[in-house]
């Protein structure tokens, strides 16, 4: 068994760091096989930047495959360029506050987080990616929510004083996850 | 009403530069192409881009432009230069390009007084990279492979590239400015645009440095980036002319 | 006395203009464009007095200034 | 051992640590630059020097020199990077110096693309300069074998007083997964191990009780610098019992399937998704390069096998010279290729073998 | 045409200006050094530029600038210089941008020996720098043929807009010969010639009304990255239907000597000799070494013919693998070699042929 | 009677050197010899050659050596020396090795401040490949890849190596020298001592030029060459101390 | 028909000259192929110097032969390190100034020409390489005198003052040369 | 007072030793060695003071002075 996700977005929105806490937490916490690969533009900012994250039974073959099970999009212009990579069946996360435009595929299921409009009520626009990290754990559960929020916590080590405010990112991410799953 | 300030026809209309919020290259690529209009010369400019975050800029300008191996652009230049000389010819380097991996190339064509221009944009850092030692990287300040910052010990001093040109015969023209306010940024502009008219009248070699920050891999939003670059950067690396033969002439 | 229009596709949200502008008429805006950024809005526009600061010193170009 | 999640790049570099290495010099260039950033961490805290150069040519040269005092000691870099530091290779290998010297391919010729690629293979195997010298070249395919070959490699490098090289590219350098990091070698080893190395190291010989060292290239005399050129490829020759390769599936195969590095990998998933569609495809994925495993493909049964694909992330095919003078015409050799960065896809494959299968 | 006496590099020199070439840029470096004293005097006779580069780094790199213009360009070098010149070359194989390079070669590796050799054929055929690309490699054994190769090579360079390689050596460069030297292009010529680059040449063009130049080895977008790759590919492929070969006594040959340059010149003279002993030995010269002249081995007899005998000046063989890729195992490929600057002697060949015949 | 004076131990007793009649580059291995006999060092040299006429001196001395590549002696003696500080490591350089191919090696070692010494052997031209240009040719001189003489217009002026470097902060001794007289050559080896001692010392980078000859480029036979030296090249390049930090300390 | 000549001794003996001459001139005055190939040291001065001159009714093959017809040494080391390269049959000269070592090999013929003795004699010690040409060409008479005199003559253009001097060591050397064919 | 010895062989000839010497005692001789050169001969050894300039100043080392 393989699950592929990708995420995408602006450089800036946290996207790889959602994939690589993602990555490191099922390395920790399985025996599974794991890849975290990241994608960039040449600039040094405000490009497009990209991740996968394939987690597998057997080893990993193609660390970014050309059919994902999971889509996260941060923003609109990756919508319009990668929801085509999505297979029939895939789940597509999305963040609504920013992304608009209407999903018109039928095969797939759709998971609407405002990550943008909750980091910013949140007071710190950038916790926007834990607050979708959240949300696809809570929806897919393909790993715990305490190892991911353990490896937050480790990789964060550094400055504790964000730990609270990430933890309510994740937690509320969690739950939205969790009551979508559940819808 | 009129409008009398809009970008350069010389960079394209429909593009968004690839630089990051802040960034200077943007605002001298936007002056390069003021200073092209003025002088009437977009239709005879090669531009010969050195390797770094520059590099972005090779869609982005409308006119002819070559991307040379990294810090071997005084030697591109020397060839498109000699091979038509009728050609405005300059080259755009970083300091990681100009004063690192290209210093030979650098130091030769001044020395050879080749009859081009350089615009020299020092950021103290290795912008395209991602924020490692360059030549000019400060005492002290970190880098991705300095993660202790530059230690004279290890790294030596930065290093003072118009000054260190101003040791050999040839060149013409060497002035250091900077973007970090309105004025000191018309000054660069009219630097560029002396530089330019150096070459198109024969004088030889000119060299334009301007110290920039790099937000990015300074780690600093733009504006804490400015007051590093006036309070720091300018400290180490201080504005003004540094050589101009046309006075030495006149 | 002066008039810009701001290109807001353009802008990357720097600060640059607001900081320079001697009159005060700049400011990050609430809104984002396509690329993520919060682009500049004129806040007092009124105040203009066209003095294309606020254009030269924007790295990319974002400010038209009309007097 | 318990795993870790690593990016490639620094797994490469803490592997280099474990296996000895105590001098690191190169310059920053994309997909490698975390090879660097992360040793001018480490070095010091095991008592090594890291150097950036000023550019490729002085990082390969300075090496060079760290290498002369039997120091183990590597360089890394990128395509047009390692362009600059032919000569330095050259000098390298014709001054019979061991280092070792990573290269984390992306797309080409000149600049190419920061994206990964395979496009240096024959600039590794047959040409990393003048002269006709030869490295070995290990071609990884997972964070886990770049860094059991990168601690493998040193001892490579010092037995035969010859860099060998470690042909990544930029998918291995940028992705992270679990690994397995080998033992580090206490500072006792390490010290013995350049002590060993001090008859021929440039480290001070006393002219009148000693041999003196005297480390170059070159010489003036024709009939000595031909001897070098005689001892070198006896070196090389030696080399070819030591190729190795990974096979797999080949009782049955029909269609064999042959690619090293990345594409290995990527190869590798659609043979076995292939496999559970039935098709009897098998799989000779090179973990050397050079040394060429050509004893993998003269052992096929060319009655069976009607096809074999190269598979590589370069365009033209480079590997392909390799096999075809392995297989010497017994069988169609086919290509799935791309380059410049634009990485190669499980399906690809998967159709090109289905097309040969039919 | 009255025959002059000339040394080869000089003769090298003077049909690069009788062709066009207007620019040169070079290092010097034994044993070559003939090729930029020659220019640095006649350059200026007829308009043209000489540069002497601080290092063959910056002379590549300035021929790269020069020859953006339309120019003709050239640069020479020997062996360890051409290794410099690598992400040079790279890069203006990946811009398209037409000059011819000049290697006159020497022992290697490193800096190996002044003398002549022919150590580098690998690297000018597979793997000049970085990436993949290929150049026509040109490859004379008289003076004559290197003027004749020589001119014809800016034209091809043209043609292609492709770097082109001249691939001599050191007695070639040093020997002195009667040649016959082609008429030079008239000043007119030689204008019309550049102006008709104009279209991608970095030469001012009006943004307005024209479409700009813009020469670069590299494209951030990877699709078009690869396009490149594979518009590369298909003028590589292209040149394969230009290979050339002299082919000497083939008919009843049972043993075929092959060699190219200096020593297929040597070769030669000793497959003549041997003729007049009667015995049935053929020879194949590759004139072109990329595209290497593969029909020549295909059209063989191998009923007939008992082994191939390869004499290369380099240890180990190179050009070899490109017979043996040709050959296909259908008769034995064995080799006759010196390096490291020792010159091939006719004796050694006429031997090795005998122990095959028998 | 005793004897006095005699070949430094440290060159081969039986080999006689290859250099041409007249050649400094044999007085200068001489006086190395005598050095490191003096501060009995000769059992823990390296000594990095670069690829010029010195070339000749890789069998010629008894210590223990080593050829790199063209230009490269600052940034081999960089990593002979950082792997093995306890070295005594000097670098032994042509004008075409250190100042053309070489500069950006040479120069960026000397702004780290690496603890080596380069003894730089200026002649003017290009010894061992047959005279060519060399970027310290005197105007109007001739090469044989400048058949009408050095032309500024062309080649520009000669370059001043330790000004050059003086512009850099880390170097802690510079130094220019000559053979062209006994004086002037006792003060040399006196130069090379000092430069041999700061490092001992660990005082960073010291370099010594010595303005030499090459009767056999300069088609002069060696008395006439010394008049050309002593003449044309001493007015170029004059003798003295350049910076001696040492002083700066006391 | 090919005739292979090696020409050995110091440099600064002009041996280069000397084989050049004889090659030029034989380009010149023939419809031979001939090849001259110059072999130097690494030294710039005082190392060995040696030059090969092959002439051929074919093409020429190798233009440094294994074997010689001919062989000029101006010093004893290349007497010492060249004489065996001289084919049975084939005719040795030396410079009987300083070659002083006695000659062993019964199977060639020897032409002593005392060109250092004869050229200081002329004044001027740079000569002894014209008087050895022509010592060689009168012996061997494998191209016309005056076909090298012209060469000489052209290729000492742009120094006329140096040409009556060269014109008495030729023809010295001639005259030796022929007087010993004769003998 | 003092006295030279020359290693003939190692002269080159270049007339070094005969410039520099303060007392004249040496000058190029007729004879030549085995690499050709015409080597420096003591012609007035008595005037000889030991001063060891013409060892100092010899490139190739081909005097032994002694006192
Ligand atoms: C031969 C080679 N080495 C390294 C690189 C990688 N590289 C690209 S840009 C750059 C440095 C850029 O720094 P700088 O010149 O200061 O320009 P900036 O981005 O700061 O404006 C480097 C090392 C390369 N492209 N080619
Ligand atoms: C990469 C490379 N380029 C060129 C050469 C050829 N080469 C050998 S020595 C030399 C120049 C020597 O001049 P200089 O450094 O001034 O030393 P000198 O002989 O005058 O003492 C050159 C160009 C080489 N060996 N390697
Ligand atoms: S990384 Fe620095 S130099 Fe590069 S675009 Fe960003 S701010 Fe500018
Ligand atoms: S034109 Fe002047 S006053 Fe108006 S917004 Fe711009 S900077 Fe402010
Ligand atoms: S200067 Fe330009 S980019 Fe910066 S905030 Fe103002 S309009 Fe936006
Ligand atoms: S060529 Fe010049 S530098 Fe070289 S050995 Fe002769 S005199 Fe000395
Ligand atoms: S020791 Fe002094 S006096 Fe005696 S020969 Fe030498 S230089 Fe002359
Ligand atoms: S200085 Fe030495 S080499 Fe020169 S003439 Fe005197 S002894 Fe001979
Ligand atoms: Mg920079
Ligand atoms: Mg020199």
């Amino acid at each position: 068994m393989e699950r592929n996700l990708m995420v995408a977005g602006f450089g800036g929105q946290g996207v790889m760091t959602l994939g690589k806490f993602l990555a490191d937490a099922t390395c920790h916490s399985t025996d599974k096989n794991v890849t975290f690969f990241p994608s960039y533009g040449a600039e040094q900012r405000g490009g497009t930047a990209n991740c996968y994250v394939v987690i597998s039974d057997d080893e990993v073959g193609a660390p970014l495959g050309d059919a994902m099970d999971d889509l996260i999009v941060m923003n609109d212009p990756s919508l319009h360029k990668f929801l085509y990579k999505l297979l029939p069946g895939g789940t597509l996360f999305i963040n609504s506050s920013i992304v608009t435009s209407e999903i018109t595929r039928q095969d797939i299921k759709v998971v609407k987080v405002p990550v943008t409009g909750m980091a910013l009520e949140m007071g710190n626009s950038k916790v926007l990616n834990i607050i979708m990290l959240g949300a696809y754990v809570g929806y897919t559960q393909v790993v715990p929510a305490e190892v991911v929020w353990n490896t937050i916590q480790q990789k964060l080590g550094k400055k504790p004083a964000l730990l609270p405010l990430n933890k309510r990112a994740f937690e509320a991410g969690l739950a939205i996850g969790a009551e979508q799953r559940e819808a | 009403m009129e409008k009398i300030y809009s970008r350069t026809k010389l960079l394209r209309e429909d593009m968004v530069s690839g630089f990051c919020p802040g960034c200077m290259h943007g605002t001298i690529f936007k002056m390069i192409g003021e200073v092209l209009e003025e002088l009437h010369m977009e239709s005879k400019v090669a531009m010969v881009l050195g390797v770094g975050c520059c590099g972005l800029a090779k869609e982005y300008v409308t006119y002819d432009n070559t991307t040379c191996p990294h810090g071997r652009g005084c030697a591109t230049a020397t060839g498109v230069k000699r091979a038509n000389p009728e050609t405005l010819v300059f080259t755009y380097q970083g300091d990681g390009d100009l004063a690192s991996i290209g210093l030979a190339e650098t130091m030769s064509a001044a020395n050879r007084g080749e009859n081009f221009t350089v615009i020299f944009v020092n950021n103290g850092i290795y912008g395209m990279t991602g924020g490692q030692l360059a030549p000019t990287t400060l005492v002290g300040m970190k880098a991705s492979t300095a993660p202790k910052g530059r230690n004279p010990k290890e790294h030596g001093y930065p290093m003072h590239v118009c000054e260190i040109l101003n040791q050999l015969t040839a060149p013409y023209y060497l002035e250091r400015c900077s973007c970090n306010n309105p004025a000191n940024t018309r000054k660069t502009k009219a630097a560029i645009k002396k530089a330019f008219q150096n070459q198109i009248e024969g004088k030889g070699f000119s060299l334009v440095e301007i110290v920039t920050s790099c937000p990015t891999n300074w780690g600093l939003d733009p504006l804490d980036a400015l007051g590093f670059l006036e309070d720091k950067m300018l400290k180490e690396f201080p504005l003004g002319v540094i050589r101009d033969k046309s006075k030495e002439e006149a | 006395m002066g008039k810009v229009e701001i290109i807001s596709e353009r802008c990357k949200s720097c600060g640059y203009c607001v900081k320079f502008c001697p009159k005060g008429v700049l400011a990050i805006g609430k809104q984002v464009n396509s690329k993520g950024y919060e682009y500049v809005e004129p806040v007092n526009l009124d105040a203009c007095i066209g003095c294309a600061i606020c254009g030269q010193v924007c790295p990319d170009g974002a400010i038209d200034v009309y007097r | 051992m318990a795993r870790q999640f690593m990016k490639g790049c620094e797994a490469i570099a803490e592997a280099a640590v474990r296996s000895g290495c105590r001098f690191f010099a190169g310059y920053p260039i994309t997909p490698q630059n975390e090879i660097p950033e992360y040793l001018s961490r480490r070095m010091p805290e095991v008592g090594g020097t890291f150097v950036q150069g000023e550019s490729e040519v002085a990082s390969i040269n300075i090496i060079y020199g760290a290498a002369q005092t039997g120091t183990r000691a590597m360089t890394s870099s990128s395509s047009c990077g390692i362009s600059l530091m032919s000569e330095g290779l050259s000098f390298l290998a014709g001054a019979r110096v061991p280092m070792v010297v990573v290269n984390v391919q992306r797309g080409g010729p000149g600049i190419g693309a920061i994206q990964p690629a395979q496009q240096d293979y024959n600039q590794a195997t047959k040409a990393s300069g003048n002269g006709g010298f030869q490295m070995m070249v290990w071609a990884p395919s997972t964070v886990q074998e770049a860094v059991d070959m990168t601690y493998a490699a040193f001892d490579y490098a010092q037995r035969d007083r010859n860099p060998v090289m470690i042909l990544a590219d930029g998918v291995l350098g940028t992705i992270m997964e679990p690994v397995v990091l080998p033992e580090p070698r206490s500072a006792e080893e390490v010290a013995r191990l350049k002590a060993i190395c001090r008859p021929w190291a440039l480290v001070g010989h006393n002219p009148e009780t000693e041999q003196r060292a005297l480390v170059d290239s070159g010489d003036w005399n024709t009939k000595k610098m031909e001897q070098k050129c005689i001892d070198n490829a006896a070196l090389y020759e030696s080399w070819q019992a030591e190729a190795q390769a990974e096979e797999l599936f080949l009782e049955d195969a029909e269609v064999v399937v042959t690619a090293y590095g990345i594409s290995g990998r990527i190869a590798k998933s659609a043979v076995k998704l292939l496999r559970a569609e039935g098709i009897k495809v098998g799989m000779i994925r090179p973990r050397t390069v050079n040394p060429f495993p050509a004893a993998s493909y003269e052992k096929l049964d060319y009655g069976r096998v009607k096809a074999i694909l190269d598979v590589e992330m370069s365009i033209p095919a480079q590997m392909v010279n390799d096999v075809r003078l392995a297989v010497k015409d017994r069988c169609p050799v086919e290509t799935c290729l791309h380059a410049g960065g634009e990485i190669m896809g499980r399906r690809e494959i998967m159709d090109a073998v289905r097309a040969l299968y039919r």
